[in-house]
């Protein structure tokens, strides 16, 4: 891969170069002598896998670490960082998934931190002039909020649009932005788009980190792939397949991502009928049989997270009936779900899937204490075989079932979470964006096991905003928009444009419709 | 990170034994102070080294540390509990104002764990409950409604006059060996065991690192919280049962500040506040530690206020310690 | 639209407060028609600015997610050494004595900073441990004296009984102390820095805010307006002994939370502070107005507090309950 | 569970060695030592009792172990005790924290051949073998209403600042002054005792509650308070009050905290022992405990030194006590002399 190499040196118009950057923390080499250059106006995919190396690296262009040998050359002048602060002034801009929010403060403020606008001579913060400029930029995104919104009370994509407003507002040329569509929807990811090249337009150069093919396909002029802290290569997007580009990051072939398997469907095991939860979602019916995988898809806040919550005891559902194998049951909270056989793999991995201090066995066996204790007192042999077992059936890559989970790449610990599951015995299993934030070789790998889960006679409830994932992977889809279940397709005859029609399209008319009828429904007091 | 590249490893069910992290450990610091609190009061005291010092003395400052083991539990969920010393004395004077009603003594210690637990319990369920009411806000008002309780019931009284045999639970010896420090080791073993051994303490440690993933993975979290309250309230009865008995009488103002006395052995023995991290040997040590230290510097005589300085840079130093420790430890950074 | 009711949700907090201390003053003064007499008031505001200054600093704390207990010491320890100065040299200008009760504070409130912010010691645990140091150099200064009344100059006992532009001079103090945080946490950098660094502190550090050097800053702050607050308790009762303001930190936080400050960090108003503290001053110096036992006191403050945390809380509750019934006609 | 015991084992094992290092040899130089265990730390009053008490026991001969919990409990009180039973002390006096609560700890010292006394806030008499007191507790009672009947002009509201609800000294006082009042229907006939309000002994409550009784009494002629801390606070307020005048304060107070109300009208007398005499006093009776002149029971008497000679006599309380003489009255012809002294 060494020809790819040769292109990046020295090329007019680079706004940014980094040359031969190395950093090691104590134990382990994050950055080996990795090259990058970004020219002016360009967007610039980077990719690889979780600890290829891509954080230590926006950290050391972001000023937050200092390289241990290399060089920094902004603009043809080498520069050294001494704090995040100088790199700022320079005009790097780095707008990460979500740590930088303020969730308590305004809009405007979450813009300006750092660089507020203060009146001249008492030096006091100027808040006219804040909103003002703050409001100008949102309205240049077309953003439809106010600068005085609290910021914590914000959609994801709508924090988003506050980042990239925050970069714009330092005069940032280079800005950075680290998977910024991971939590956001297709619709949500192609407003994005829209920004990003605008900013283009503008003249600002763009590093895109992402996970998803099709962000870089869809934006990028070149795509630079980092594996295991090293420089693999740089590419220009349209002269590099997509296998290819794979095979980059993973070191390997994957064969075929989707391997379709035939399955027999068996029992009906879960029927939902009107389900409604007031404020969330309303009249959501849907079956799951035996060995069946029911994709479940729409917008992010389209309901579909919050539907399985209720079915797993996270919430409590205000009306309809759940019946599982043909009993009606309510769930009280999650230990009952698990007790009426229904597992969750949630949404958000760190917070809600694993203890991330935690050693790989302790965390599989969570679920499932009881069955390992008597009369409360633990059985640990008999534990760490059990969890031995899974973590060597799902292919769990660490040195031992001691290892803490916190040391794992995204991937192994999505393994972890799955393995939880497995060790209880459910009949039902619900997966929240099982690939999200995974690398692709992770996730093919995940993608097998579900295979195996289906094949094994679970019912499957699978979430996910990826269409190539819901269309590969799924026997039936429900399709969710703004609390509604908008569509029921079987997946051999649902095409991408049906899904996408009735996950976003909406009919002004229509809507207003909706919501006067609603209004006069509420107000004749049906409660909860 | 590494590793994760090797396919072919097929991972271990089998722990390794590692000296390095047997020694590695904030117990052994711990082990080292105590062994210099006792070289430094043998060096202060004629009278500090003897049988009877070891044997003897823990129940004097042992009255407190029974709420040593369940506070640890609060700790390492994440949180704290500031209303334990009211509920001591709350318990003590309910137990003393229910015997001199008429109450038969055995029936008003029942009664005084009873209000433990239950004051304990309510402050579990109103932070169970309540998730977006703080834990500190929660304990700081019942802090001040259980002594309220306390001195409403007793006003400017104090209660006593219990039948001979209770001074027993303060005084009384098993093989000559205080009752009291028998009770200690036998409380510490029991919740030795249930943070360690069971599923139980296996939930307390989870919740303390992340409730949410605890919930998710069929956890009953709020039962935990609500018995590791009650838990918390209970061992406050078992002190206020121990201290009244060794007073004979009590107040509504006893056990003022045991809160705080009793987080800072909690936390001097390794257990973080930001939850589940702590062994119990740390805590017992720091009991040992903080007791034989004042124990020590009271028999050399020297003033109150020169042990309250030595006890807390005592813990300011100690957890500097531990934040040392932790720095080296830290080897590979979270990419 | 959707500003607006955002806004109104984070008020109905202060205005709850409010209400309830409107209650509560009209029930007192149906009991004891003494409660609202101008003296009073001004009694209970003298009484209340002390705490009401603690608050102030105690608030920024608790937005950087930190806490301090040991303000009650630091109290008793700038109140101690400035009484005993002042002994021996009652020629000192008061407001010598001022600076340098102030000045003590602060140092004691830079070691907490630099132990919280350089070497990462959970707040609780250093200022636990400065609690206890402080108390004892206090007692170790003094060697167990009191200083009292005949032995301090009238100019320094004048500090806290003299009146500014007819105002009790501890009130106008308070009030200052109010108008320059209100300033500070609003219209200045680094004020709104604290509230960005008690929000997220992540996001501060990689944004650029100087994180420990705020963080250090707040607790200095704090150590600053205790040490202030000790020579304002001398000056105001004219003695000074080494138990002073035993415990006091506790109540200082209780009346920050009921002003609804998180000590989650982040969240917190000058406005909700005063009201707390206002409500909490009622609490301490209107029961003895109402004749109630003194028995009862300690439980009726507690009462307060939860009552008052809990409706808010279950206010929140419902207010969040009808936005969804709105949302639900989507 | 493990780890644990064996670091306990590591313990228990280093401490012989460590030992042998660092131990000084048990010397016991035949000097009797006699510890006297005050309230709490950082009090003057209590330091003052010390001071005499150290004073009488040095002019015999011995060496005092004068010792102070840094809160005032009974708690901390008998942990104090421990330390001074291990030590092997000749006698111990203690000012106590609590009537009752000292005495299993106290009966343990006796049994070890410790002679026991109180001295200014009196032990249980099953726990002490006398106790010293300052002043005759009746007198100290009905002394203070008679001062109240005097600043009134005989008639007029009066209220009661105490410390804590549970000082036992200062009950028995208030109780004695209920009495007095009781005793004299006629004479006290326009005088109304309106409330007993409780200081904590913490200066901004005592505040609060003198502002409490102001506002709640309009017809409030003197405030009783005896207690030091509530004293002051009363003297303070009505001080700043500009209420001199209108309205005095009385009781119990050190000089030192009270020469500034005494001298400028708020406080036109009150009363206090000399707290260096009680610990004096104090000391020779310990003494004399320790080498069997005297029993404790009623009508025995030893002498001590430059104070004269005393009689034990039957206390109220059952047990027995020796007084030191009727309360001092301070007023502003003397209290420049004694304002220095304590």
């Amino acid at each position: 891969m060494s020809e790819a190499i040769a292109n990046s040196d020295d090329t007019p118009g680079s706004i940014l170069e980094l040359r031969r950057i190395t950093k090691i923390f104590p134990g382990v080499k994050a950055l080996d002598d990795v090259h990058f250059d970004l020219r002016q106006g360009e967007i610039h995919g980077l990719m690889g896998e979780n600890g290829a190396g891509k954080s230590t690296f926006i950290k050391i262009i972001t000023g937050v670490h200092a390289p241990d040998t290399g060089e920094i050359v902004i603009d043809g002048r080498k520069v050294e960082f001494k704090s995040p602060i100088e790199a700022q002034r320079l005009g790097v801009a780095a707008i990460y998934q979500h740590v930088t929010c303020y969730p308590d403060l305004s809009v405007a403020e979450n813009i300006f931190m750092g660089h507020e606008k203060v009146t001249g001579l008492t030096r006091r913060v100027d808040w006219k002039a804040m909103h003002g400029e703050a409001q100008k930029l949102l309205d240049r995104l077309d953003a439809n909020f106010s600068s005085r919104e609290r910021m914590g009370a914000l959609s994801v994509a709508r924090q988003q649009i506050v980042e990239i407003a925050k970069a714009l507002s330092t005069n940032a040329r280079i800005v950075i932005m680290d998977e910024p569509t991971a939590a956001l929807t297709q619709h949500e990811s192609n407003e994005l788009y829209r920004i990003t090249e605008q900013l283009c337009d503008a003249g600002v150069s763009v590093i895109f980190i992402s996970h998803r093919l099709e962000d870089i396909r869809r934006l990028a002029q070149r795509v630079t792939v980092f594996r295991d802290g090293r420089h693999i290569g740089c590419w220009p997007v349209q002269e590099i397949t997509q296998d290819k580009l794979v095979v980059a990051m993973v070191g390997r072939e994957i064969s075929t991502m989707f391997p379709k398997r035939r399955i027999d469907i068996g029992e009906e095991v879960l029927r939902v009928a009107n389900l409604t939860r007031i404020g969330y979602f309303r009249d959501v019916s849907f079956t799951l049989r035996q060995g069946e995988i029911l994709a479940l898809t729409g917008l992010v806040g389209a309901g579909r997270t919050e539907v399985c919550e209720t079915l797993y005891g996270i919430a409590r559902w205000d009306s309809g009936s759940v019946l599982v194998e043909g009993r009606e049951v309510t769930i009280e909270d999650p230990l009952h779900a698990l007790r009426l056989g229904i597992g969750c793999l949630p949404e958000d991995r760190q917070r809600q899937g694993l203890v991330l201090p935690w050693e790989i066995g302790k965390n599989i066996t969570l679920p499932s204490l009881r069955a390992f204790s008597r009369l409360y007192w633990m059985d640990e042999d008999r534990e760490n075989q059990a969890a031995g077992e899974l973590a060597r059936k799902l292919n769990v890559k660490a040195s031992s079932i001691f290892t803490r989970v916190l040391a794992l790449s995204g991937g192994n610990q999505q393994k972890v979470v799955v393995a939880k599951i497995l060790s209880r015995h459910l009949k039902i299993i619900i997966l929240d964006e099982p690939t999200k934030g995974v690398d692709v070789g992770a996730k093919a790998a995940i993608y097998d096991i579900i295979g195996d889960l289906a094949e094994q006679g679970y019912g499957i409830i699978l979430i996910s905003s990826e269409m190539p994932e819901v269309l590969g992977l799924s026997d039936r889809i429900v399709v969710m928009k703004e609390g509604r279940v908008t569509a029921q397709l079987e997946t051999a005859n649902a095409t991408q444009e049906q899904i996408l029609k009735a996950s976003m399209v909406v009919d002004a008319t229509e809507a207003a419709a909706e919501v006067a009828a609603e209004t006069t429904a509420d107000g004749s007091g049906s409660g909860e | 990170m590494a590793d994760a590249r090797t396919p072919e490893i097929r991972i271990q069910a089998v722990r390794n034994w590692s000296w390095k992290t047997f020694f590695f450990q904030w117990e052994w610091l711990l082990v080292v102070v105590l062994l210099l609190v006792v070289a430094v009061n043998t060096y202060l005291s004629p009278f500090f080294l003897a049988l009877s010092t070891f044997i003897h003395t823990p129940a004097t400052f042992l009255d407190k540390a029974f709420i040593v083991f369940p506070m640890m539990m609060v700790i390492i969920l994440g949180k704290i509990d500031i209303s334990v010393g009211s509920t001591v004395a709350l318990s003590a004077v309910m137990m003393a104002v229910a015997y001199n009603a008429g109450l038969p003594m055995p029936a008003a210690i029942v009664l005084c764990l009873l209000v433990g637990v239950l004051a304990g319990a309510f402050n579990g369920v109103l932070i169970a409950r309540f998730k977006e009411l703080s834990f500190v806000i929660v304990t700081i008002s019942t802090m001040m409604i259980y002594r309220g309780i306390a001195y409403i019931i007793l006003g400017d009284q104090a209660s006593g006059r219990f039948p001979g045999w209770f001074s027993l639970f303060g005084w009384g010896t098993v093989m000559g060996v205080p009752f009291m420090l028998v009770a200690f080791v036998v409380c510490a073993v029991i919740f030795g065991l249930l943070l360690h051994k069971t599923s139980f303490g296996r939930a307390i440690y989870g919740m303390g690192h992340n409730a949410i993933a605890c919930r998710y993975s069929g956890v009953n979290t709020d039962r935990i919280l609500m018995t590791v309250f009650t838990l918390n309230g209970l061992m406050a009865a078992v002190t206020a049962i121990f201290l009244t008995s060794r007073m004979g009488s009590t107040r509504p103002n006893v056990a003022l500040g045991y809160e705080l006395e009793v987080i800072a052995m909690v936390v001097l023995g390794g257990v973080s506040t930001n939850g589940g991290i702590g062994r119990i040997g740390g805590p017992i040590l720091a009991v040992f530690i903080v007791g034989f230290l004042g124990y020590g510097m009271g028999l050399a005589n020297l003033q109150a206020p020169i042990v309250l300085v030595v006890i807390g840079l005592l813990l300011i130093v100690s957890v500097l310690a531990l934040r040392v420790r932790f720095t080296i430890r830290r080897k590979k950074p979270v990419v | 639209m959707a500003g607006r009711k955002v806004t109104f949700t984070e008020n109905l907090r202060e205005l709850g407060l409010f209400i309830f201390i409107i209650a509560l003053g009209f029930a007192i003064q149906m009991r004891n028609p003494a409660f609202l007499r101008v003296s009073n008031i001004v009694s209970l505001l003298t009484n209340t600015s002390i705490l009401g200054i603690l608050a102030v600093g105690m608030m920024l704390v608790l937005l950087t997610r930190g806490i301090d207990l040991s303000i009650g010491s630091t109290i008793a320890f700038s109140g101690m050494v400035t009484a005993l100065t002042v002994a021996r040299y009652p020629g000192m200008p008061a407001l010598l004595a001022v600076a340098q009760g102030a000045a003590i504070g602060v140092v004691i409130g830079m070691v907490i900073g630099v132990l919280v912010a350089r070497f990462d010691v959970l707040p609780i645990i250093a200022t636990l441990g400065m609690m206890n140091i402080v108390r004892g150099l206090t007692y170790v200064v003094s060697g167990g004296r009191w200083v009292s009344a005949y032995q301090m100059p009238d100019s320094f006992k004048a500090l806290a009984t003299g009146r500014t532009l007819g105002i009790n001079n501890l009130i106008v103090v308070a009030i200052v102390v109010y108008l320059v945080a209100t300033y500070f946490m609003n219209h200045t950098r680094t004020g709104r820095r604290i509230y960005a660094v008690g929000s997220n502190p992540d996001a501060a550090e990689v944004s650029g805010i100087p994180k420990r050097r705020l963080v250090f800053l707040v607790y200095t702050i704090m150590g600053g307006l205790a040490g202030l607050s000790g020579v304002l308790w001398v000056a105001r009762f004219a003695s000074a002994q080494g138990d002073t303001a035993v415990g006091y930190e506790l109540q200082v936080i209780a009346a920050c939370i009921l002003g609804g400050v998180s000590i989650l960090g982040g969240v917190g108003k000058i406005s909700g502070l005063l009201l707390g503290t206002i409500l909490f001053g009622i609490l301490a110096n209107a029961l003895p107005l109402i004749d109630v036992s003194p028995f009862w006191q300690m439980g009726i403050q507690g009462v307060t507090v939860l009552v008052a945390v809990m409706t808010n809380a279950m206010v929140i509750r419902n207010t969040e309950r009808s936005a969804l019934r709105r949302r639900a006609t989507m | 569970m493990k780890r644990t015991v064996i670091m306990l084992l590591v313990v228990i094992m280093a401490v012989a060695p460590i030992a042998a290092v660092f131990a000084r040899g048990a010397q016991e130089d035949g000097v009797q030592r006699h510890a006297f265990v005050f309230k709490n730390t950082g009090n003057p009053y209590g330091e003052k009792q010390m001071e005499g008490f150290a004073d009488g026991i040095r002019e015999q001969g011995f060496e005092p172990i004068l010792r102070a919990p840094d809160v005032p409990t009974a708690e901390a009180q008998i942990q104090i005790i421990e330390q001074l039973i291990t030590q092997r002390v000749a006698s111990i006096s203690i000012t106590g924290n609590d009537f009752d609560a000292l005495e299993p700890v106290l009966t343990r010292a006796r049994n070890q051949g410790i002679r026991v006394l109180s001295a200014d806030s009196a032990v249980n008499p099953a726990s002490r073998m006398t106790h010293i007191n300052q002043a005759d507790s009746e007198m100290i009672g009905r002394t203070l209403i008679q001062a109240a009947y005097d600043m009134a002009g005989g008639s007029g509201d009066i209220a009661i600042l105490s410390a804590t609800s549970q000082a036992s000294n200062q009950n028995l006082w208030i109780e004695w002054m209920r009495t007095e009042l009781a005793d004299h229907p006629a004479k006290y006939r326009d005088l109304n005792l309106v409330r007993v309000a409780y200081g904590d002994d913490l200066r901004d409550k005592s505040v609060s509650e003198t502002e409490g009784l102001l506002q709640s009494f309009p017809n409030l002629k003197v405030i009783i308070a005896p207690t030091t801390v509530g004293i002051a606070a009363a003297g303070r307020v009505v001080t700043d009050r500009g209420l001199i005048g209108q309205i005095y304060v009385t009781g119990l107070g050190l000089p030192s905290e009270m020469a500034e109300y005494i001298s400028n009208g708020a406080c036109p007398y009150m009363f206090l022992w000399n707290p260096i005499d009680v610990g004096y006093l104090t000391a020779f009776a310990a003494t004399s405990a320790v080498d069997g002149r005297i029993s404790g029971a009623a009508g025995e008497s030893f002498s001590a030194g430059r104070l004269g000679s005393f009689e034990i006599v039957a206390a109220g309380d059952g047990g027995t006590e020796v007084l030191l003489g009727a309360p001092f009255r301070f007023d502003p012809d003397n209290i420049d002399e004694w304002k220095n002294v304590y």
